[in-house]
């Protein structure tokens, strides 16, 4: 990640498709949660109920603050095994 | 062990490999080992499936698989464990999924067993999409509940 | 399936072997297969343990492992389940027991596999002596807990 | 069986070792339950603690009546698995 866009957010599974694309990268210019980087990079589109978000690896709150650098990824539940 | 694989396998074969690479010493102490395998069946809410897509998310699947095993090593006395999960296309019989866990008591082999196939269902993210006769491919909305309600 | 044998036995094989034979119809509706091996371990109770013998009781141990397969079919959705059990002269690292159960959902394999083991264990005829290292061969005087005190 | 000992009475594991025998067979002349049984292949000797008995192989009470023809066994607390 260069410093022009140190957000990177990921999409999968069905919301994915529903986006019509896989990846986001955006520049912070202010503090953000999770729920605000939502808004940020589809600002048309209310998240989908259920809807889980990592920071990172990890399973976050919405009100979780991102930093610079961050990976944040957003997808439906999960239906593995 | 966590492995994440794109080709079919056999649960039997990894199993027999696995135990077979394990110390003499160790394999003295096994008293237990409890082993799930989740299999692809055709029907799915009463539709024909013939085919399923697998989707994952490379990094975070695995580090969620390897905080699971580790919160269960936490929890229970085991000696060792294996998680691998199939990724991509699938087949009708074809594993999902290989669970195993190596103790010296059942009690332990069977209950992080229990706890790491459920932690994985809950927590780790595949995605499974059907691909039904006659319809379009359709996503799995939500996973099955795994302890029976008594 | 129920069986008692005399000979060392590969349980990984006999999963194989045993899945090979299922009707593939019948192996298009597995989603669940749960399994237990149960190992002899080189110690117990401190003492390094060199040999076993299993004494069982021909007839009346294959009728108690039947009616515990048959409650376990009335209990849980299954489709078939397996227990076969070492008896004779056995060393460390042999498998004692192997107890396989498969399902359309895990719940029910899980669950009843594990009903299968303790009911085993408290009502099926076998009796292992120990032969420990320096000491007269002992009778092992009971079972541990299968069920843990959380 | 024949009709002369139409009883067999079996032994198993520890039991087997401490009697050192494995069988007895006897007649039945009167009503016997398997308590009763016990105390006459085994006249000096008290039931182990926790011993089992079966009787044609299902567990049964110290207080079934067996029948002729029966297979009574005693054993201790079983170990398998």
């Amino acid at each position: 990640m260069n410093q022009q866009c140190d957000i990177v957010v990921k999409y999968f599974a069905s919301l994915k498709e529903k986006l019509g694309r896989s990846e986001d990268y955006f520049t912070l210019t202010r503090s953000m949660t999770v729920s605000d980087v939502w808004a940020h990079v589809n600002p048309e589109i209310a998240p989908p109920e259920q809807l889980k978000v990592a920071v990172n690896l990890d399973y976050v709150s919405w009100d979780w603050v991102v930093k610079p650098g961050d990976e944040v990824a957003f997808f439906p539940p999960v239906t593995g095994g | 062990m966590i492995s994440i694989v794109q080709e079919a396998f056999n649960p039997w074969d990894v199993m027999q490999a696995y135990q077979q690479q394990m110390a003499v010493r160790v394999r003295r102490k096994l008293g237990a080992t409890s082993v799930f395998v989740g299999s692809m069946r055709d029907f799915n809410q009463d539709d024909q499936v013939d085919r399923m897509v697998l989707e994952y998310y490379p990094g975070m699947t695995e580090k969620q698989l390897g905080m699971i095993a580790a919160q269960a090593n936490e929890q229970w006395s085991l000696i060792d464990s294996l998680i691998m999960h199939r990724v991509g296309e699938v087949f009708p019989t074809d594993v999902l999924v290989l669970v195993a866990v190596w103790a010296e008591h059942r009690a332990d082999a069977f209950e992080a067993c229990r706890f790491l196939m459920e932690a994985l269902k809950a927590q780790a993210p595949f995605w499974k999409k059907e691909c039904v006769t006659g319809q379009q491919a359709r996503w799995v909305a939500e996973n099955t509940e795994g302890y029976k309600r008594h």
